[in-house]
């Protein structure tokens, strides 16, 4: 009782605050929490990074296997991506397979490094048909306050961009950095009471009417989009959102090195 | 997305594999009230998809703990048969038609007004029976004439449509060969009247001219689904007047 | 509440009607509803049936795949059948696995087709012990209005009947019609107050208390029998169920051109 | 069925590969109240197979939705141990054992007095120890023993045997490997006062003829079983009686 | 209601029984209650054991399977054993796959078994890296009145020890007795009141505040241990038990025969 | 355990492959407090292990039938992430953690005052990020020391650790080499205030001699982690404090 009652009250704070062109914890709409990014984290993956935005904390790790390729693409090793939303993460995330949630934030974040191109596939081939690299790219959460999206994304790019191909351990030859093409960055937007904000913390997402994530590459051009939550956008609304992506995604992607 | 391949797709007169030009959409075959059992439903082609929608609610809402005291919640369960696909595919949800079921769901929830149904849920089921590209568009129309077909208020109705990118043009509503060897896709939803957008995902690769010009394709063909979409429900309601003497004569009969 | 009451009286009233000798849509005991089968609906299926029976509507799809066959049949393809009661057929069927309705439905649709030896699996086999078509039969329940159990067979016999072996498409050689040997049928009575229905619809099948399916071949032979329901026959009543199906199913085999 | 094998399973003289005539029954034991923590509980074996049944209940119905406000449900789960069989079966329920618990629940449900336990749940495990053809009709012949050893009312002991189709002939109570290469089989359960049927299956290849002699053949064999069942009670409550003084004296000792 | 009234009485009652040194059913601290053991209980199995302590009714067998082994030893047979509670053992199991209690009593089992190495896994090993014999060891609980650790282990062990390996049903040669290097035996004693008392009841586990099962071999070695239960032992205690484990299982090993 | 291994993992001066003496401790590092959404949390380094765990509770006790009214029930979740090991783990509960969980679940019970919390939950997430050997007991000293954190009233702290034997020696906290190729393993978690063994398991083979000098060798060891635990706390309340002050103008500001 008391707990939604003081919700209620948080919930006007916030909208009357972004009403007025203010955030809670006093950003600019376009403006992200500190960023941090530690790579190497996990000496057992073969890349794996620590992301924190603010206080959401996310770890990545990359694990390369050696297996067979699929049947429509013989000369490419695979990518597959997997979000657990641990119950340590949030009160609200629950023990048990992955939900709709985690699905969503996997295969949204899937998609970003699949379009993108990012990695190399093709050189992780080793034996056309037969065998490649299977890369398996794990995204725990550990600390939820929003904005999952883009720190997940972050995070899977810094692991792979990391990530050192274990030839010799597995007796193929010499090791090898990931072969990376690009790097693709993701910038999530919310609509609040008609307002835009990147990076939501999560009492901004509790608020929110509707999300959009766009992946973009160096060149500016789209990769991946989704939008998500009860809402509707305008067409303007979304164009603005694709350009201000454009624009952050620049800065962000100098935190990769 | 397959990325840039080689296939040609596009001839040198802009004329597509299946005949259209660019930015013609499939035959477009809307239906209402198609199930008994069900409280409303749609059955919708393009093209070569065969989708199915079945409404049933506003009813208690099942899972307990997901009843919200305020309003109804829409739950959209979309979901491809076995043999809808060349390879069969195992029944039961897979990861991708969990991703597609959470967002119809939301775009879904957004139109209807929910508050008029406090603590219920009202349950959408999307049956893809036939898929050839454009399915959860296909499903999506044919949920909010179904919904419409139930009775259930709404804002209004979603028309869907996706808009691709093939051999360097954007197209609209790609095709199974389009969107196997395109270069990218973009399935959305609006609400024609106020141009909203319900619901926006892309994969693939555009340039900001490319996408720009596929919101304008894609925008423009959702008031043609639009039509067909309440084209449908006026035939069905002038099916129902028809209907409901000869019907009242049965119960007669009966009594 | 309400919904209760109107059903305890419509219980009363379908017994009542039918110890006078008549049902409430006014058909004879051994008379079906009318009966539509639709075949090659769905183009991406090897063969497919969409049946009708009254306001009862199924989807019956085969899908061939190669495979291995089972060790102890090496020189046979494979038969699998698989009842899905979708959650839009019906406000009383569940999302999730196979329950034990659907199991019980599929089970007894497999053995009809086994049994009767419709299909001859050993045209099936393209390298003994090591290449066989499987054959994959789904049945999807769209709309349920009672009967299940004949739709479903006469779907499944529909589907396979027009299925085609797919072999230029897996680059075996040319397609062939699925290799038919038999057209079973199965004919399903109820038990409403002592008395034997045919085809029952929803309501009908809520007030009986014993089920027998009886699926005989082209020679009135008997191939499958299924009791069910909470309740008992005579022996008597078993006998004739099993002659009413006789000679029932010769009229609906018509039906399969 | 294996169908038209060529196995010879019946000599010239009639005798079968394990000695018998065709309506001769294997040897059958029946022992009630086996178990301690069930409610009631019995063993059968029939030949080489070897069946235990328990009883919990009437006791709170678990799935709570399942609940009848009017009387009990019967709930029985037929089981087959992992080792039960030639090749190691995997623990848990597979499609076979969930058809087989239905159609036995369903008998079962019919001779027990429901309406005396309104909301209960009267839950009936049956576990296959040894497997070797007819283990639902030896199951369904100790469950009925291990409701009545939980003092639960029936209309009656239900007894059940299968019936078959062997080299052209048709043959009570199949063995496996009749069952393995046989061309008929008929599990069948009575009520042998009435002669009402409660479970009947049938898979195989069989005339209308072959049926009916099939079905003569099942009653009888029905009545002998029937006398076993009652026998086994008999047994266990003359012991029961023989026990209770002893057993009321330890009481006394432990007070 | 009534029955937890009852459960407290008697509760009260194990506890001042144990308090003055004696128990319930008038056994030793040290006692075990009368065991019995019947070997080749089931003829489907390999080898299998119905053992009884007291009222507690467990029934263990063994399916041989030829597979290949785990890469890390190529020349060894694999063992793997599995705990069934089954409904029927009594009203606290439920049906469904297993649960915590389940799968701690199968790893006991299974590390006393195993760390005993009293099969000699490499006689089992057909063909190194390619062909072994796997051993699945299932117990099924069908009476369950306390001690289920001794229990199984014991069944486990009788059955392991009457195993025949199936050469002949395999086509692989002559049938041979499982090659048995040695029997451990698994001793479990629980705290009640801080008194120690081996071979609990069912009622006396309920009381029960801590639980330790020790596995011993020929030698009176320490092979295998498991703490449990929501309570303390002292290093004293747990030295007890051990010497007491030592002694018992001295006994229980001529059961064995 | 891999059993007598010819791998030598002790060298003729006793010193072990990580130049460790056979009863010295990996370096142990301890924080409290390093998750923001948890009520309570510690991170825990064991040489290279890496371990989280996280409290939330007192709260409602969510698989309702669990609930008891009396006490509070403890649920420990032990879970190693997938890329914690070398071999790829795939995510959720093998038997392994089940086991593992159960009876940290079952120690960390003992000292939790429960009663001060009736039908309530305390639930403790207890993650592996890297694993080498030692885990459950890395994971068990994290739990304690999050449960402070998260301010539950405890009878103490509980510290773990694993005594082995390796090339025939007993030796202190194996590393991942030494449970590979060692002969025992003996993980062990204590009250070390009263010298109570509340988690205690072994597999491998010891004599009874080589038994009671492990225990030595661990209770000595749990003291040393114990003391670690409350430096840890100690750090973390010292920031608290001095935060404390901080936060409350970050609020004037806000307001």
């Amino acid at each position: 009782m008391a707990r939604s009652v003081v919700s209620e009250i948080k919930r006007d704070h916030i909208q009357k605050l972004i009403s007025k062109g203010r955030r809670l914890d006093g950003r600019a709409w376009d403006e992200f929490r500190p960023i941090s990014i530690e790579t190497n984290y996990i000496e057992s993956a073969e890349g794996s990074a620590r992301v924190r935005i603010g206080n959401t904390d996310v770890l990545v790790g990359v694990k390369m296997i050696v297996g067979t390729p699929f049947a429509d693409t013989p000369n490419k090793g695979v990518l597959s991506t997997n979000a657990e939303l641990i119950p340590m993460g949030s009160p609200s995330f629950e023990a048990g397979p992955p939900d709709e949630n985690s699905i969503e934030l996997a295969r949204v974040v899937d998609r970003g490094l699949r379009e993108s191109q990012m990695i190399d596939l093709e050189k992780l081939c080793m034996e056309e048909g037969k065998e490649v690299w299977m890369n398996f790219v794990d995204i725990y959460v550990l600390d939820y306050d929003g904005n999952l999206f883009d720190a997940a994304f972050l995070g899977a790019v810094a692991a792979l961009k990391s990530a050192v191909v274990p030839m010799k351990a597995n007796e193929k030859g010499e090791d090898f950095p990931m072969p990376i093409r690009s790097l693709p960055i993701s910038c999530t937007a919310v609509q609040i009471e008609n307002s835009i904000l990147l990076d939501p913390t999560l009492d901004e997402e509790k608020v929110a009417s509707a999300r959009l994530t766009v992946t973009t590459d160096e060149n500016g051009d789209l990769r991946a989009m989704q939008k998500g939550l009860i809402g509707a956008l305008t067409i303007d609304q979304v164009k603005g959102v694709v350009e201000t992506s454009q624009r952050v995604g620049k800065e962000l992607r100098k935190l990769l090195g | 997305m397959g990325g840039n391949s080689n296939v040609k797709l596009i001839d040198d007169n802009g004329i597509r594999i299946d005949g259209r030009k660019v930015d013609e959409l499939r035959n477009i075959k809307i239906e209402a009230g198609v199930l008994k059992n069900a409280d409303g439903s749609a059955y919708v082609e393009i093209g070569k998809n065969k989708v199915l929608a079945a409404v049933y609610g506003p009813r208690e809402c099942h899972p307990r703990h997901m009843q919200n005291p305020a309003k109804a919640i829409v739950q959209v369960k979309y979901n491809m048969i076995s043999f809808s696909v060349s390879d069969r595919k195992r029944p039961g949800p897979d990861r991708r038609s969990v991703e597609i079921s959470k967002i119809i769901s939301e775009a879904m929830e957004y139109v209807v007004f929910t508050e008029n149904y406090p603590r219920t849920s009202i349950d959408v089921f999307i049956e893809v029976l036939q898929a050839n590209a454009g399915t959860r568009c296909a499903g999506l129309t044919a949920a909010s004439v179904a919904l419409a077909d139930a009775g259930i208020p709404m804002k209004d109705l979603v028309p869907a449509i996706a808009v691709g990118k093939v051999n360097d043009q954007v197209v609209l509503d790609l095709n199974k060969e389009e969107d196997n060897f395109g270069q990218a896709d973009v399935p959305m939803a609006m609400i024609p009247r106020t141009g909203e957008v319900l619901l926006l995902q892309m994969d693939g690769h555009l340039t900001y001219d490319e996408f720009q010009h596929a919101l304008e394709l894609g925008t423009k063909a959702c008031e043609v689904v639009y039509e067909k979409q309440k084209d449908a429900l006026r035939r069905r309601y002038k099916v129902e007047n028809e209907e409901a003497p000869a019907e009242a004569e049965t119960q007669n009969q009966e009594a």
